[in-house]
């Protein structure tokens, strides 16, 4: 098992290092320079502009000194911040990404399971056919209508929340749901999935033939059997969850970082836009690397075989 | 000034002389109408970027700046230079090119006292070109300062110097006319060298790493926040005048989130952009911030020779209804151009009259005229002129939400011309600014804001060897007012005046460029607020003065 | 038991002679292809075959809107900007009438519109038609979601199929090289692409395509694992049939459901996609539409006029439901274990 | 028999898997057996003996670790030119054990029967193609009928029989039967033995018939080979292999085999096999002739029990 | 002999996209107590279903026509979700063919073997660990207490098969039904599951039903053993009248299409064709289309069974009085002849170790 997550840790750094690389020359074809004021600016101060930020040397320089300061967690100076290093700023930002990323996976992923399952249990029936499309209606209305809709109606008409800001937890609220709504559809689909596939296996008839009733076949066997490959699905709803903040956090004014990837992306800020997409990847690296070890520690049959599982 | 989504306005120097009329006067807030809590809860569109006034490139740290720090002068309501840290207004010797100030005895938030030192640090830190500041150009006019900006003398050699503690002596290379408005600019602010240095490339980028000497102090802004607050400054020398204990500023990105927000009464002045605003337009609370901005269209003649034609570029710029499109389509408190210098940015020095109402000639009428027969007319015209059928071209131009509707108008006015075919391209700022500067483009829509209250600073850019001249038009007679006006006229007021009057007449005339609109800025302010001093130019508000009312 | 009185006719002890014996290698239900034998099984879905059906509509209409446009879809009226929806002399819900600042107007006399005109869903900020800008922006969506969805297929397909059918190192590079694709967060390959590229529905479906097809990948090569060793491929290859041949004759066909059920959970994630680059503005250009840009300028104001995001929102839901339930069907009619 | 034609020489065979891998596996281990034209060998053996990768091993499916085989006198391992390959292909055949994994689920059954017609081109038109899928299906015991269906709509035993009818469309010279049988049910099986069995007479065919089903392989087969953990126990005739096993191994194997007989179950005592017990040392072993055709694999120690043991049998004969 | 379990005409039939599917129909049986019932028949025969049927286990497609299944005076029929839980694994429990699939991957083996102790029993858990300890020695698991913490994978399939056993067994259920529980096995691993289970009859006192389509493991497992076809029983009768003096064509072609170790034939028996497809049985005998020995009326009407002995009976019309006098197989005949030479010197009791008979012979 060491070995395993040793050459799954030699990957990550790997593709970590790839996505820098392709991501640095992205860039590098991109137009435009960060300055707003290139034409006013004299020469001179333009040429120590690009030094400042290393513009002026060769590409292949500018990209070593990218990996090596990235490698010792500087990731460059913000062109839209003057003088705030990205790092810094990923850092203050990534609180509040993170928590509702957290919260969101939290609900989304729990609620999405009792809602599979159920749907699963009651197969065929109105209320499978209910929570199936529940799900779908959930997959099928995008992120921000959600966050409008919950921000006017439960924050604006009923007050029940704040509008936006981000105070305390119950400013987190509405965020929260808007950002789980993926999540739980997806979650809620591959849970039915799994769940019906397992319940119509050998050894849940088997559990049955054991004088189990269907609440202590679900409880005991299937819930179990079946969250094991629904864990795969946290690197999909990582994904999900990057995407949807984009969003939730520039309708809710939330201060993370998806909303200033989406700024830094309008404004040229290469450093940003590379930094943050460097957190991204290592976030979703990291949980692919998490879901896989935690995917042999609750899977037996790979716990104790210790070979690999593929994502 | 280049335009970002109606958000970046440059640091500006100078203010027109255009006054906001439904500012009140400060000196009449009385104590008894004061509301019990002084809070103002202020809404902006981004975050504040830094508080280092020489690296300010958007008015929303330069609002800020003006309001926790204070230079020589502050403008009034209208825009008038009161003395600040200086004790008068003083008047300019040896023809206009030396001043000499005389500072009264005041305190950093640290306590330490503001002295001469700190503007002459502060000035010659800003022109150096290691600090890179992109508004370095302002101080173009001082002695020394453009050939210290190119690298060629020592930063030591800028015309200003601290005669004492308390005396500061600025001398000039030229007359600056407008030299008292840019005294009252952040960039032009004294900075701490203590501070500075203490902090170094960290300078002004927390709220704690900078200090204040301004009405208010900064707080709770850790360099990346989307809030942040001023606090009444105690050690501030005017602190009596100083009403609102805090300003809570918070930055809200979506337009209906920050109407909700209004509306809930969790801020008191936000601004609402495209449809919010033309959805608000009966609101009681609306009003509109005028600015000093042009959006025009420009034709890239290296690239489509067509566009060389006049009539061809005459016949597109009639395709567009510009009332319509400032009422209907815009609708945010956005007026049709008059012209290419927007109005209200500069008044004649001899009878007072605005530059745009003056200029508004025959010629003028027309640039800016929506007649789609005489459009057809001419674009069947030009095309047998350059002998081309149809013609496909590119309409390049912001890629924000306002942007892409304008386009689209305009895009729908234009292909209304037989043979013309019109694709829309919306672009990230940026990547739309220097598409532009590298001609990589048929037409774009630029908008640029003065930099200071006089015409040149919108005539100097469609030179034909101005970097910003993107469509690459090209004519002589506009060449030699625009040169005239900065060079042998530069010391006559009325010749000058008529210079740039001409250059404007022939830009017009020969259809340089399309003017479209001139932009402002829509908000909705709770009544109560008082005493906010506006600016058109420049650092937007003034908050010293300000109160809640009861 | 066995009644002993019964009346039985004498010969019916008899034996039955050769040419009487029945047919004992009569198959019993009618002859099916795979096909037909999973359409059968779809119409047994009643969701399903509903979903197709709206589908088969939707996309009709959107297609159909070419030629049959109510109204010129980019036709731009200004003074009939936002006009809520009505029909006819109005009724409830298309009543022409707005509620502006508490008080209800008529919004179409307001702009002067002559009697007898009207607009189905409103108009939008420019004065277009909306119902003709959804049929519009539906073809659009659709449009990128098929260009996305051919190159999810040529891409995905064929490197799965690649992958599983050499298997061993072959198969472990290329099993690396998707491991690190999928550890990118595809939003920012598609941002960075619509940024680097020109936006535009060829570069938008392009960037949809580079990142969608890793499932498809993963799906078909986990697939082609599984088939490469079944009887019949190996039959294939006693026989000395090409691998060429073995991919197009053995393997695809019998990878097309697999294909098919993906396809259709990519067709809503690639329209699903575009409107969520809409919403950042990197979507569609103007003034062309999509789901997306329609939807993200309604949402804007949908406090105002909420016609102009429930429209675009409700054909956006419908195609979306509608292609995951169908999706969910053909999964079911395919799936050999549900086979009766 | 000496004199009868070996049409494949299987010599020193080695097939391993994930070579050098923590996993790796001898599937094949040192397997040598010849096959002489015109009999049925059967090579019996349990799950992961390693029968079924000899069986594709010969048939080239594999690429062989080590060791020859020689089909009619040539290493298939080179057959270098296209043509050798595919004449190859067409002399040699395989039946499957699964009848419905066997079958492109997706083919009618004509162009399953078919497909062996058209890689080697053995139809001269379309209609020379429909007849000679009638004339199988015919032989197999279906009818041209079937011929437009698909494979799920017909039950194992025709399956199985449709599988018989694509090995035949290449007229094979040699069969390997995987498993042919062990998916069917007992009715249909003899069906198919019985289909084999007629097919070898006409077309002169030899069989490797690979199977755990000791019953069936003793009947079918002229000579049987027992394979355990991919080595070769034992090799005779069946007659022999069942009266006289030598291998204790092949006594166990024998001994399990249940028998439809009550009187005879309620009688019979399996007999163990203890694998370590025989070949845990490390003592050097391989196959012996303990008596002319009867081969068992042994240390040299172990050869004299053997030889009695088969001198006991011979004695009880006479 | 006591019943234990009587089924009476059950009929089963499953919806599926074609149209119903007559998986079973009217099948009637009773197992006695300490008994073991075979029910043999090909795949599709019915007999899985009707197993599941006695638990309640069938998937929700199928539809019970008619029937009842008494047990301990109850109609498990009628059993709602709750008693049927309380019978199984108590009463009634099962074993399934794939050792591979049927234990729960994912919990340990301790604990699902321990399972029907807690469910039924209410057991301590140190009483229900000594227990399942206890019972996994039973089955021959090897150092049963450190395994008991063992996942299924790290079992053999064998060993496995002996796990399930062990679950089934471990509340002395009075009746086990043991579905193909060797099918996927090796034959001496098949050896020794079968001893084991015979053994575990006679300690736990348990009726069996044995459903196989392996004559040569119901010869050895079987007391009585009843033939299925096409969703019918066809012959029951005590292993010995099964095995030795069938009288159903179909048994006859079962047992003669079966090469033994002594078969000699040039050929094998074979019956002809492919079982009827239930979605539309035919008419009459189900199984007269492959019948060498039909009659004109059996493709009229379905033949009702006709008592040979008290324990023997056979659906077909041969049987009938009216009916021609027929030659079985060669093989049958000599396996009748075999019988005679048996029940002349009342060595026709199943079950009797004192029994030896001259091996079979040859023909």
């Amino acid at each position: 098992m060491r070995k395993y997550i040793l050459k799954r840790v030699l990957y990550m750094i790997l593709t970590l290092f790839l996505i820098a690389t392709i991501t640095f020359f992205l860039m590098k074809l991109l137009p435009g320079t960060p300055y707003q004021n290139q034409d006013k600016m004299s020469a001179s101060q333009i040429h120590m502009m690009n030094e400042q930020y290393g513009l002026n040397k060769p590409v292949w320089q500018q990209y070593l000194i990218y990996i090596f300061g990235m490698v010792h967690g500087d990731l460059g100076i913000s062109f839209q911040f003057s003088s705030q290093p990205v790092s810094y700023l990923i850092a203050t930002r990534i609180g509040p990404s993170l928590q509702l990323g957290i919260q969101a996976m939290i609900v989304g992923s729990v609620l999405g399971i009792l809602l599979g399952a159920f749907a699963a249990i009651r197969k065929n029936t109105w209320a499978d056919t209910l929570a199936t499309l529940l799900a779908i209606l959930g997959m099928s209305i995008p992120n921000f209508v959600f966050a409008v809709l919950l921000q006017y109606i439960l924050g604006f008409k009923l007050k029940l929340f704040p509008i936006a800001l981000w105070d305390n937890f119950s400013s987190s609220i509405l965020p929260t749901i808007a950002l789980a709504m993926m999540p739980l559809a997806e979650t809620a689909r591959f849970m039915r999935t799994e769940m019906i596939d397992v319940l119509s296996s050998d050894y849940i008839m088997l559990a049955r033939a054991k004088g189990l009733t269907q609440a202590g076949v679900v409880w005991h066997h299937a819930l179990r059997n079946s969250l094991i490959p629904v864990i795969t699905l946290a690197g999909p709803l990582a994904v999900n969850l990057m995407t949807g903040s984009m969003v939730v956090e520039n309708i809710f004014s939330i201060p993370g970082i998806g909303e200033q990837f989406v700024k830094s992306i309008t404004t040229n800020d290469y450093p940003t836009i590379m930094g943050v997409t460097m957190v991204y990847s290592f976030m979703l690296v990291i949980v692919i690397l998490v879901v896989d070890i935690l995917y042999g520690i609750i899977d037996p049959r790979i716990r104790l075989s210790g070979s690999e599982v593929s994502a | 000034m280049m335009w970002k989504q109606a958000k970046k306005i440059g640091l500006v120097a100078a203010a027109s002389l255009m006054v906001v009329p439904l500012v009140g006067n400060a000196g009449t807030a009385k104590a008894a109408t004061l509301a019990k809590d002084q809070t103002f809860k202020m809404m902006v569109p981004s975050e504040l970027t830094t508080m280092d006034n020489s690296k300010m490139t958007d008015i929303y740290a330069a609002t800020v700046m003006n309001n926790t720090n204070e230079g020589l002068y502050r403008l009034t309501s209208k825009n008038k230079a009161v003395p600040a840290l200086a004790t008068s207004v003083v008047k300019s010797t040896n023809n206009g090119l030396e001043y000499t100030f005389h500072l009264r005895h005041s305190k950093w938030s640290n306590g330490d006292p503001v002295t001469a030192k700190d503007f002459v640090y502060s000035w010659q830190r800003t022109v150096t070109p290691k600090t890179a500041s992109q508004y370095a150009f302002l101080f173009e006019g001082i002695k020394n300062a453009t050939a210290i900006a190119d690298g060629k003398k020592q930063p030591s050699t800028l015309g200003v110097k601290a005669v004492d503690d308390y005396t500061l002596q600025v001398t000039m290379e030229k007359p600056v006319p407008y030299f008292d408005l840019l005294m009252a600019n952040p960039t032009f602010f004294p900075q701490s060298k203590k501070v500075v240095e203490k902090y170094g490339s960290k300078y002004g980028t927390t709220a704690t790493k900078q200090v204040y000497n301004g009405p208010f102090k900064l707080t709770k802004w850790n360099g990346t926040s989307l809030k942040w607050t001023l606090v009444k400054n105690k050690d501030y020398w005017d602190k009596s005048k100083v009403k609102l204990n805090t300003i809570q500023y918070q930055a809200v990105k979506d337009p209906s989130t920050a109407l909700n927000l209004y509306q809930s009464k969790d801020l008191d002045d936000v601004t609402l952009s495209s449809e919010m605003a033309k959805q608000s337009a009966n609101n009681k609370d609306k009003v509109i911030r005028k600015m000093a901005s042009t959006f025009y269209l420009e034709y890239n003649q290296k690239k489509i020779p067509a566009f060389k034609n006049k009539k061809i570029r005459e016949a597109i710029s009639l395709t567009i209804d510009r009332q319509k499109l400032a009422k209907n389509v815009l609708s945010d408190g956005s007026t049709a151009a008059k012209g290419y210098v927007p109005e209200g940015l500069a008044n004649d020095p001899k009878n007072g009259k605005d530059f745009s109402t003056e200029a508004q000639g025959a010629a003028e009428k027309t640039a800016v005229d929506y007649n789609l027969k005489k459009a057809k007319k001419l674009w069947a015209e030009g095309k047998k002129e350059v002998g081309i059928k149809k013609l496909n071209v590119e309409l390049m131009g912001d890629d924000t939400d306002g942007s892409k509707k304008i386009l689209e108008y305009m895009q729908n006015g234009m292909e209304k011309l037989p043979g013309l075919k019109v694709t829309n391209q919306n672009l990230p700022f940026k990547t739309r600014l220097s598409r532009s500067v590298d001609g990589k483009f048929d037409m774009v829509m630029t908008a640029w804001n003065g930099d200071f209250g006089d015409p040149i600073t919108f005539m100097d850019l469609l030179t034909s060897t101005n970097s910003y001249n993107n469509g690459k038009w090209s004519n002589a007679s506009y060449d030699k007012n625009v040169s005239a006006s900065k060079n042998e006229n530069a010391a006559n007021p009325d010749a000058r005046w008529q210079n740039l009057l001409d250059a404007e007449n022939t830009l017009m005339t020969d259809e340089g460029v399309a003017p479209i609109y001139q932009k402002n800025e829509f908000h909705l302010v709770n009544p109560k607020v008082k005493g906010i001093v506006y600016h058109q130019t420049g650092s937007s508000y003034d908050y010293k003065t300000a109160y809640i009312a009861k | 038991m066995a009644d002993e009185k019964m009346n039985l006719p004498k010969d019916a002890f008899e034996p039955l002679k050769a040419g009487e014996q029945l047919n004992n290698e009569r198959i019993a239900a009618p002859s099916l292809t795979f096909l037909q034998d999973a359409w059968r099984r779809l119409k047994k879905n009643k969701a399903a075959v509903i979903s197709l059906w709206v589908l088969i509509v939707i996309i009709v209409l959107a297609v159909g809107s070419i030629w049959f446009s109510p109204r010129n879809p980019n036709a731009q009226n200004a003074t009939y900007a936002n006009l809520p929806p009505k029909i006819g002399h109005g009724f409830w819900g298309f009543s022409g009438k707005a509620n502006v600042a508490g008080a209800v107007v008529d919004a179409y006399k307001q702009a002067g519109v002559p009697k007898g005109t009207y607009y189905i869903l409103g108009t939008d900020y420019l004065g277009r038609d909306l119902l003709s800008r959804i049929l519009f922006g539906t073809r659009i969506s659709l449009l990128v979601a098929f260009v996305a969805t051919f190159f999810d297929l040529v891409i995905g397909v064929a490197y799965g199929m690649f992958s599983g059918w050499y298997g061993g190192r072959v198969d472990n590079i290329m099993q690396r090289i998707l491991e690190v694709i999928s550890s990118v967060p595809n939003l920012v390959v598609v941002i960075l692409m619509i940024v680097v590229f020109k936006p535009g529905i060829f570069s938008i479906s392009m960037a949809i395509a580079i990142t969608g097809w890793i499932t498809m990948a993963r799906l078909v090569r986990a697939q082609t694992l599984k088939m490469k060793d079944q009887e019949f491929i190996l039959a294939a290859r006693t026989l000395g049939e090409s691998t060429r041949k073995i991919a197009l004759k053995h393997l695809l066909p019998n990878l097309s459901s697999t294909i098919i059920i993906q396809l259709m959970f990519t067709i809503p994630t690639a329209i699903f996609f575009e409107a969520f680059l809409s919403f950042i503005g990197i979507g569609i250009s103007a003034p062309n539409a999509s789901l997306g840009t329609l939807l993200n300028d309604g949402y804007k104001t949908f406090r105002f006029l909420p016609y102009q995001m429930w429209y675009p929102a409700a054909v956006l839901s419908i195609i979306m439901i509608a292609f995951n339930l169908l999706a969910d069907g053909l999964r079911d009619a395919f799936d050999p274990r549900t086979r009766g | 028999m000496a004199a009868r034609k070996k049409i494949l020489q299987i010599k020193n065979l080695k097939q391993y898997f994930n070579i050098g891998k923590p996993d790796e596996v001898k599937a094949v281990d040192d397997v040598s057996f010849d096959i002489y034209e015109g009999e049925t060998f059967g090579l019996v053996g349990e799950s992961g003996s390693g029968k079924t990768t000899v069986g594709r091993s010969v048939i080239h499916l594999y690429n062989p670790t080590a060791g020859e085989i020689l089909f009619n006198d040539r290493d298939i391992r080179k057959l270098k030119s296209t043509k050798e390959q595919l004449q190859f292909r067409r002399e040699m055949q395989m039946i499957f054990q699964d009848p419905y994994a066997s079958l492109n689920p997706r083919m009618k059954v004509k162009d399953i029967i078919a497909e062996g017609i058209d890689i080697h081109h053995l139809a001269k038109s379309s209609a020379d193609r429909d007849a000679q899928v009638a004339h199988l299906l015919e032989v197999v015991g279906l009818n041209a009928d079937h011929s437009t269906r698909y494979p799920y709509e017909f039950s194992g035993g025709q399956r199985q029989r449709i599988g018989i009818a694509r090995a035949l469309a290449v007229q094979p010279k040699f069969i390997i039967a995987d498993e042919p049988i062990s998916a069917l049910d007992v009715s249909i099986q003899a069906q198919v033995v019985n289909l084999l069995q007629d097919l070898q007479e006409q077309h002169n065919l030899t069989y490797l018939f690979i199977a755990h089903d000791l019953s069936m392989v003793k009947y079918i087969s002229d000579r049987i080979g027992v394979i355990h953990y991919g080595r070769l126990m034992e090799i005779a005739t069946s007659d022999e292999i069942y009266a006289n096993p030598l291998h204790p191994y092949t006594e166990s194997l024998l001994s399990a085999v249940p028998v439809p007989d009550p009187q005879y179950e309620r009688n019979r005592k399996p007999i163990p096999y203890d694998a370590a017990a025989h070949e845990g040392d490390d003592k050097k072993r391989q196959l012996v002739e303990i008596v002319p055709g009867h081969f068992v694999r042994a240390s040299e120690d172990e050869l004299p029990a053997y030889r009695e043991k088969a001198e006991q049998y011979r004695a009880q004969l006479s | 002999m006591d019943n234990i379990l009587e089924v009476k005409d059950l009929k089963i039939n499953f919806g599926t996209f074609a149209g119903d599917v007559q998986a079973v129909r009217g099948v009637s049986f009773n197992l006695r107590k300490g008994e073991t019932l075979a029910i043999v028949g090909e795949t599709g025969s019915g007999k899985s279903v009707t197993t599941k049927a006695i638990m309640g286990l069938l998937d929700s497609n199928a539809k019970i026509a008619s029937g009842s299944i008494m047990f301990a005076g109850e109609d498990l029929l009628k059993a709602n979700a709750h008693e049927m839980a309380a019978i199984n694994g108590n009463n009634i429990a099962e074993i399934i063919q794939d050792p591979m699939t049927s234990l729960d991957p994912t919990m340990t083996i301790g604990k699902q073997v321990s399972e029907p102790l807690r469910i039924h029993k209410s057991m301590s858990k140190e009483k229900a660990i000594a227990r399942t300890k206890e019972v996994l020695a039973l089955v021959g698991i090897q150092n049963a207490e450190a395994r008991m913490k063992d996942y299924p994978h790290q079992f053999s399939g064998g060993q496995r098969q002996r796990i399930v056993i062990a679950m089934a067994l471990v509340n002395y259920p009075k009746i086990l039904i043991a579905d193909e529980p060797t099918t996927a096995l090796d034959v001496t691993i098949q050896a020794q599951i079968l001893d084991l289970m015979t053994e575990l009859q006679q300690k736990i006192d348990t009726s069996i039903i044995f459903i196989t389509h392996d004559l040569g493991v119901v010869a050895g497992m079987a007391d009585r053993v009843a033939v299925m076809y096409a969703g019918k029983i066809i012959e029951v009768g005590t292993v010995d009248e099964i095995f030795y003096d069938p009288k159903h064509p179909y048994t006859w072609g079962l047992i003669n299409s079966m090469p033994t170790l002594d078969t000699k034939a040039k050929r094998l028996y074979a019956i002809p064709g492919t079982p009827p497809d239930l979605l539309d049985p035919p008419k009459g005998d189900a199984f007269a289309p492959r019948n060498e020995y039909a009659l004109k009326i059996d493709t009229e009407m379905a033949p009702p069974f006709f008592p040979i002995t008290a324990t023997h009976s056979a659906a077909t019309w041969l049987l009938h009085p009216d009916a021609p006098q027929v030659t079985p197989p060669p093989e049958i005949v000599r396996r009748q002849e075999v019988y005679q030479e048996m029940v002349d010197k009342g060595l026709d009791q199943p079950n009797n170790p004192e029994v030896k008979l001259n091996t079979p012979a040859t023909d």
